[in-house]
């Protein structure tokens, strides 16, 4: 059944180097090295040995950059990930107190975490009608108040055997052993959303989640699995945060999930979904953490650092929509 | 005083990169009924924005009673008496009836919206229009045809001089179409102009008495309706001749392939039962809301039936959703290409490979090559007119972005294809490409379902003819038995005992 | 074009987000908030320098006691000291914050933990790399600590509120009491004291603790745990608030309904003046609190003592703290040391107008 | 016959009647436990306690009416607030009214600031509210240069909630007056149906002569001026201005909105259903510590309460959608 008018059609994708160097990761990795000179001019004692000290504390919120990226791509949103992170690091806790071996509590730490996440994903593709941002509100609240709950009044807990938290949080050489384990889920998490099937059923949905369901795309399978591993995540991110604290308490975690969806937006995935990549994601989170550590190491006022943030954050958005709008009005 | 009561000289339109219109003119005559047509982005509707202000234009003149005219607002063109109908439902699904013909010109008392003159206005005006419904209604509940009687309502309640329907009959049912005919012949007696576009052509014999063609954002010629011939008419729009509208070709009808028993489900539809054989094309013909669709989504697994069963190859299947009917070979073509058949802001490859990648892939990983390679062969093979497969879907014209819809649907294994309205909102070159294909697929040994509610293409294409009416099968003729009128009857059946809840 | 504009105006963004972060820096010294250097002060700093990390910003408690500390490290060293706040209230804020003083390479730290354990690891961390750890205000466990510099015992705070409330109930009647967050350390070590004081001493058998509540140190929920204990405990005599926040919430309850349920605690003068009087129009006859000014001042002191050899937290110790005075360093307890700074401070009707100016 | 059945219909099928009943099945339930419940004083203390919730939701009503939202609330108002109380604290401004208008300016000033990067900047209202949360919490903190405006300081201004005018405070006339405002607003006049006409269907409003543009500006402007407002309400209602105020009670006035059946993808809502909404969420921010539930399991039950009323909301309204095809003849 060949087409009667002959006519063809390239399917020659452009490769030019300009394309790739003008895309919004290139920019991003512009940004980051910008940020480092910066951060050198502006502190004596930024340099690489300080850097990889500090950077543990904020690297473990990668974790939920990976799987929250995943969440914005669908056109979802989870708000509830720092409460997870809270109560999978309670019950880790209180199962290592327990006698429970260091493994055992580290899979109980993922379990949880899992379950919360099962817990969101099945509101939200039972109840499809429900806005995310809305549920995650409610299983927010929740899970914060189980882990207070499981505290008990102290609202803190302190673990009495560090052997194996200590292992995690340990160093080879200068690098902390958690930035090989965020690298390793980086390459997993942005391959995955990049160059596989099911990566490109993620888009799908996100873009036209009526026409991904029509073409055969398993959306709410979908959903539930990713706000599952969200879940998952989380408990492993709650794991290396006890091997920070030692423990912990009812404000562990809080804050987190929006410092996530600002790495991934800032690094051009929007929250409408179906657009950006994860690696320009994972760009950003290291900008952000290098800048803060930076602007940290002048004494900076914190409020001042989340002005600067803030500023960022609608800059990087706001920009483009400016210069878009200036390049056409320049060709009407 | 002129002659003619709006005319616009020399303009052009130009929007970033693309002349949308180019050099245009017309004229319309106070009282008539002008027909304005084209091939789908020939210009139609950016003219129609720019005669109500929507748009501005870059050059020409436009005269209302041969005074010039310059609008800046849609509001300025209102007040001037002239109104406009669109094509998509610029309707507001949340609002009452009432509000929807009101809006920007709400009965005031005072600072307040006078609610109740505005719905008594309202239930007036659709009174006058023969409307089943009240002005309170929310409008999202209504159905289409409804929705275009509250966009009529709304024109007429701002006392046009000079009415602007732009394919209002495109998703109407023969019925309704003649309701809609009775309307404008009162707005005709009532010394209303009106401008209207469509593309059948049915529509402008029987209202309009000139014509203006546009092809290629420009103009092409204004013809009295009664010395103009189809053929030229359609050489005029296309530049090229059609010979044959329904290319139906001769097939060798096999066993059957889809067998549906009693499907029923609970206020859509009751009962159906009918079957389909290879090479087999099956038009699926009634109102809107007569539950076509429904049925089409039950048996691809979209929607879930309450009762019956589906056959395929004399095996049950039980879909529980697209995909699993898909992977049987039942694929649907949707209806609302833009919502539901692709997606708009992804490349022509990407969604052509988009239903199967899977089959591609290798150990989950996609093999971009080979869908390059496929999709191209795809969108090749049923004609797509553009450049690369990388182009946006979006940038493509109605008819194109519904053979990207068929491509997509070839590039699975396909033994029944359901098409829901394939030629809805597709100009007339077009279609008969559309028609083309569905007879391949026909002639390849496929069972083909056609929705539709166009009766020549029902009667032009189909092997067998089902005709459902509120929810139930009312007949089921071959089709050297049908007519128009019998068809119609069938269609009808129960909406004459005036059920229509 | 439109990606090199893009560009540019996302470098230019960044710096003048830089640009305005550092110029505003010099509002924030001469206010004595935040950072107390200028980007090439910081060479100094990385080369010692004395820091003092708060629980959190924009809370004048906090404020005053960093004016303590820093007033006293300029006398001592002709510097000035390193004040961080952290992001927010929380241990993992703070855990940023040492981690980036660690990197200035300071000699001494001083800090008002947020929580007991969490900072175990990173202080840990610090004193390794010879920093010199000494708590103020809030401890941390012994474990990271050299010593804690206490406002005032824990035992004494838990009798001293007792005893107020003993005194304003008239000897018999129930209580309450209306806490921060349910995992704030000091507010739980002062209520566990006031626990043991009522279990010890049989002159507080006719008092009963009714319910103890918490605020979360938010004016809305504390004023509703207010509300709530005033509709709950009909009977209900005193309410004791240990927090500053929950005091002042409280206070304007009681004073607003013109209850006749009292109320005492721990409160800032300046907050609480409004309050405080003898008569059934103010709500607190008396509360206590010490002056944060002076916890930091003494800080300072142990701090300089710590890096200057002259103590190393051992119980026993003492050194000269200017014009305080002598302090000991003591046993605090739970396996750690600390220094004590004084008795609770009462405030009353008749020296409140003096203090309201001062903090 | 057919009365009968559209009085009973239009129960089941208003949202805000439906919801009424949870309201006051929930306000029995809390009477029973507690008869202190339900008189004048104690409802008076909950209005007022939630009132600068109250007067938000109004705005945040509109923010989803036309499918936005808005997480910089809370910054706005402490930044307002936080203001205020400094003026009054250094002796620059005493005069009540002229505090009022102050903060509702500085309101305004930062809604302009949002609905301009939104309107015209084409930023999602997500991320530019979340940047904008981060940018006015911190110009809190500067305004406050680490202090708070305490009682003693507030002078004259912090009776402004004690007095009371016919017998209702000062605070609840401000709550009653907002709402009538846009009660009447938001049913009769242009304006109002405005919101509406955009949230139901932005691209259509081009062709009504709408400028949809400036109606999502006018909408987050008159969300930062009822954020600013309710800055200075909360710095009168507890006497106190701090820069954490109502640190991330956005998500309250979100919850609000959304138990009173407002959707959050634009079009569908009612300030009688926002008025409920906020009622509920105040009455269990009142009740909780009233019925006697643990203080530590009070947050998990604000959860599963909020979650509950979401979930039924749904439920509720596929038993009607079934109900309605049900009664569908074929």
């Amino acid at each position: 059944m060949a087409g009667k008018s002959g006519r063809t059609i390239s399917n020659t994708p452009d490769k030019s180097l300009k394309s790739r160097l003008l895309c919004w990761e290139s920019m991003m990795i512009l940004l980051f090295i910008l940020v480092n000179v910066l951060c050198i001019c502006i502190s004596p004692t930024y340099n690489i040995r300080n850097v990889f000290r500090e950077m543990p504390k904020y690297l473990i919120e990668m974790f939920l950059l990976f799987p929250m990226a995943y969440i914005l791509v669908l056109g979802d949103i989870d708000i509830s990930v720092g409460a997870i992170v809270c109560l999978s690091a309670t019950m880790a806790s209180i199962a290592t107190n327990n006698g429970v071996p260091f493994l055992v509590a580290a899979v109980i730490a993922i379990v949880v975490g899992m379950l919360c996440g099962l817990v969101n994903g099945c509101i939200l593709t039972m109840f499809t009608e429900l806005p995310p941002m809305i549920v995650t509100l409610a299983t927010q609240i929740i899970f914060f108040g189980i882990a207070e709950i499981a505290l008990g009044s102290g609202g803190s807990i302190s673990l009495t055997d560090t052997a194996g938290y200590k292992a995690i949080s340990a160093k080879i050489g200068m690098v902390p052993v958690v930035f090989f384990v965020v690298i390793v889920f980086a390459v997993i998490f942005t391959v995955i959303l990049s160059r596989t099937t099911f990566g490109r059923n993620v888009y799908a949905i996100g873009s036209n989640r009526v026409a991904a369901y029509y073409s055969g795309v398993p959306v709410q399978r979908i959903r539930l699995l990713i706000f599952t591993a969200t879940g998952l995540m989380a408990g492993i991110c709650a794991l290396f945060l006890t091997s920070i604290l030692y423990g912990a308490n009812t404000t562990t975690g809080k804050g987190f999930e929006m410092d996530a969806i600002a790495m991934a937006v800032f690094g051009g995935i929007s929250t409408s979904g179906g657009k950006g990549r994860l690696l320009g994601g994972i760009i950003s989170g290291f900008t952000i953490v290098c800048l803060r550590i930076g602007l940290g190491q002048i004494n900076m006022h914190p409020q001042l650092i989340l002005i600067i943030l803030g500023i960022l954050l609608i800059a990087a958005v706001l920009v483009p929509n400016i210069s878009m709008a200036f390049t056409k009005k320049k060709t009407a | 005083m002129s002659e003619y009561i709006l005319e616009l000289q020399g303009i052009t339109k130009i929007f970033p990169g693309v002349k949308a219109l180019d050099n245009v003119h017309f004229q319309l005559k106070r009282g008539e009924v002008h027909a304005l047509m084209g091939e789908n982005g020939a210009g139609k509707s950016t003219f129609i924005k720019v005669i109500t202000g929507v748009h501005k234009p870059e050059f020409g003149k436009m005269f209302l009673e041969g005074k010039e005219v310059k609008f800046k607002t849609p509001k300025d063109a209102q007040e001037s008496g002239i109104a406009a109908v669109y094509q998509h439902p610029t309707s507001y699904p949340h609002l009452s009836v009432a509000e929807n013909i009101f809006k920007g010109h709400e009965p005031m008392k005072g600072p307040m919206i006078d609610w109740k003159k505005m719905n008594r206005d309202a239930d007036a005006l659709l009174q006058q229009l023969n409307a089943d419904f009240k002005s309170v209604a929310e409008m999202g509940t209504l159905s289409v045809a409804q929705q275009q009687m509250v966009e009529i309502a709304k024109a007429l309640s701002t006392n046009a001089r000079i009415i602007i329907l732009d394919e209002p009959t495109a998703s109407l049912t023969k019925r309704e179409s003649e309701e809609l005919y009775k309307i404008v012949d009162k707005l005709k007696e009532s010394g209303v102009s009106v401008i209207f576009i469509s593309h059948r052509f049915e529509d402008m014999y029987r209202l309009a008495s000139r014509v203006t063609v546009f092809r290629d954002s420009q103009y092409i010629g204004t013809y009295n309706v009664d010395e103009i011939t189809n053929n030229d008419l359609i050489k005029a729009m296309v530049g090229r001749e059609i010979k044959d509208l329904y290319p139906k070709p001769e097939v060798e009808i096999g066993p059957e392939l889809l067998r549906v028993e009693g499907l029923s489900r609970t206020g859509y539809f009751k009962d159906i039962s009918f079957n389909v054989r290879a090479g087999e094309i099956v038009g699926f013909t009634g109102l809107v809301g007569a539950g076509r669709t429904e049925v089409m989504e039950s048996i691809c697994g979209i929607t879930k039936a309450d009762a019956g069963k589906v056959f395929l190859e004399g095996k049950e299947l039980k879909a529980k959703s697209p995909q699993d009917a898909s992977k049987n070979g039942i694929i649907l073509l949707p209806e609302d290409r833009q919502k539901q058949g692709l997606i708009m802001d992804w490349s022509l490859g990407r969604n052509v490979t988009l239903p199967v990648i899977g089959k591609y892939a290798k150990y989950g990983f996609n093999n971009e090559e080979a869908e390059r390679e496929v999709s191209k062969e795809l969108l090749e093979s049923v004609d797509t007119k553009a450049v690369s497969i990388f182009d946006k879907v979006n940038t493509l014209s109605g008819g194109n972005q519904q053979k990207v819809v068929v491509a997509k649907a070839l590039a699975q294994d396909i033994k029944v294809v359901i098409m829901d309205e394939p030629t809805k909102g597709v100009d007339v070159g077009a279609k008969a490409e559309i028609y083309q294909i569905m007879g391949e697929l026909a002639k390849q040994g496929y069972a083909v379902i056609m929705v539709s509610s166009e009766m020549p293409e029902i009667l032009g294409m189909s092997d067998r003819i089902i005709v459902m009416c509120n929810g139930k099968m009312t007949g089921e003729l071959l089709c050297h038995e049908a007519s128009q009128e019998g068809i119609l009857e069938l269609a009808m059946e129960k909406h004459n005992g005036g059920n229509n809840s | 074009m439109r990606k090199k504009l893009l560009s540019m105006l996302m470098c230019m963004c960044l710096t003048a987000a830089l640009l305005a972060g550092c110029g505003s820096k010099e509002d924030t010294t001469a206010s004595k908030s935040a950072d107390t250097e200028t980007a090439e002060e910081t060479t100094e700093a990385s080369n010692g320098g004395y820091a003092l990390v708060t629980k959190a910003a924009g809370n004048p408690y906090n404020e005053k006691m960093a004016e303590g500390f820093s007033d006293v490290i300029k006398e001592l060293t002709g510097t000035d000291a390193i004040i961080k706040h952290p992001q927010a209230a929380t241990a993992d804020a703070q855990i940023e914050v040492i981690n980036s003083l660690i990197s200035q390479g300071v000699s001494s730290i001083c800090i008002a933990a947020n929580d007991e354990n969490a900072l175990q690891a990173v202080l840990e961390d610090a004193m390794n790399a010879g920093i010199k750890v000494s708590c103020l205000d809030s401890k941390t466990n012994s474990d990271s600590r050299m010593t804690f510099v206490n406002q005032a015992g824990t035992k004494e705070i838990g009798t001293t509120l007792m005893e107020a409330i003993l005194d304003i109930t008239g000897g018999e009647g129930q209580f309450a009491i209306l806490s921060a967050t349910s995992q704030a350390t000091n507010q739980n070590a002062w209520i566990d004291a006031m626990k043991e004081a009522m279990e010890t001493d049989d002159k507080y058998s006719k008092l009963e603790l009714v319910e103890v509540a918490y605020g979360d140190d938010e004016p809305q929920k504390s004023t509703d745990q207010t509300q709530a204990l005033l509709s709950n405990y009909p009977d209900l005599k005193v309410i004791c608030a240990p927090t500053t926040v929950g005091i002042a919430a409280a206070a304007k309850v009681l004073q607003d309904q013109k209850s006749k349920v009292k109320l005492t605690g721990l409160g800032l003068p300046s907050e609480m003046a409004e309050y405080i009087g003898d008569d059934d129009a103010h709500s607190c006859p008396y509360m206590y609190l010490w002056n944060p000014i002076d916890v930091g001042r003494l800080g300072a002191y142990v701090s300089s003592a710590l890096v200057n050899g002259e103590i190393t937290g051992a119980a026993g110790e003492s050194f000269t703290a200017g014009d305080m005075g002598d302090y000991e360093v003591v046993d605090a307890g739970d396996g750690g040391t600390e220094v004590i700074l004084g008795a609770p401070f009462k405030f009353d009707p008749s020296n409140i107008e003096e203090w309201k100016t001062v903090y | 016959m057919k009365d009968k059945k559209s009085i009973l219909g239009k129960i089941t099928a208003s949202r805000e009647a439906s919801l009424m009943i949870v309201l006051i099945i929930l306000c029995f339930v809390i009477q029973m436990r507690n008869s202190s419940f339900l008189t004048p004083s104690s409802i008076g203390e909950m209005l007022k306690n939630n009132a600068v919730i109250m007067v938000m939701t109004l705005g945040m009503l509109n923010v989803l009416l036309l499918g936005g939202i808005d997480i910089s609330i809370a910054s706005t108002l402490a930044l307002s607030g936080m203001s205020v109380g400094m003026l009054i604290k250094r002796g620059i401004v005493t005069n009540t009214f002229l505090c009022f208008m102050i903060a509702i300016l500085i309101g305004a000033v930062c809604g302009a600031i949002v609905g301009l990067t939104i309107s015209k900047g084409r930023v999602l209202p997500i991320i530019a509210t979340m940047g904008f949360m981060y940018i006015f919490r911190g110009a809190a903190y500067m305004v406050s240069s680490d202090e708070w405006a305490g009682a003693d300081a507030l002078g004259s201004f912090k009776d402004f909630a004690l007095n009371s005018v016919l017998g209702i405070n000062n605070i609840i006339w401000i709550v009653i007056v907002c709402y009538a405002i846009f009660f009447i607003v938001m049913k009769w006049t242009k304006v109002g149906r405005m919101v509406y006409a955009v949230g139901s269907n932005r691209e259509a409003t081009m062709i009504s002569g709408i400028r949809a543009d400036r109606v999502e500006f006018f909408v987050y402007l008159i969300m930062g001026i009822l954020s600013g407002l309710a800055g200075a309400m909360a710095v009168t209602v507890y006497a106190s201005a701090q820069p954490n105020m109502m640190y991330a009670k956005e998500m309250d006035v979100i919850a609000a909105c959304v138990i009173g059946g407002v959707s959050t993808t634009g079009g569908r809502g009612s300030v009688g259903g926002a008025l409920i909404g906020a009622l509920i969420i105040a009455i269990i921010a009142k009740a909780l510590p009233l019925v006697g539930i643990d203080a530590i399991a009070q947050n998990t039950v604000k959860g599963l309460i909020i979650l509950v009323v979401i979930v039924l909301n749904v439920v509720t309204q596929r038993t009607m959608d079934k109900n309605v095809l049900k009664g569908r003849e074929m």
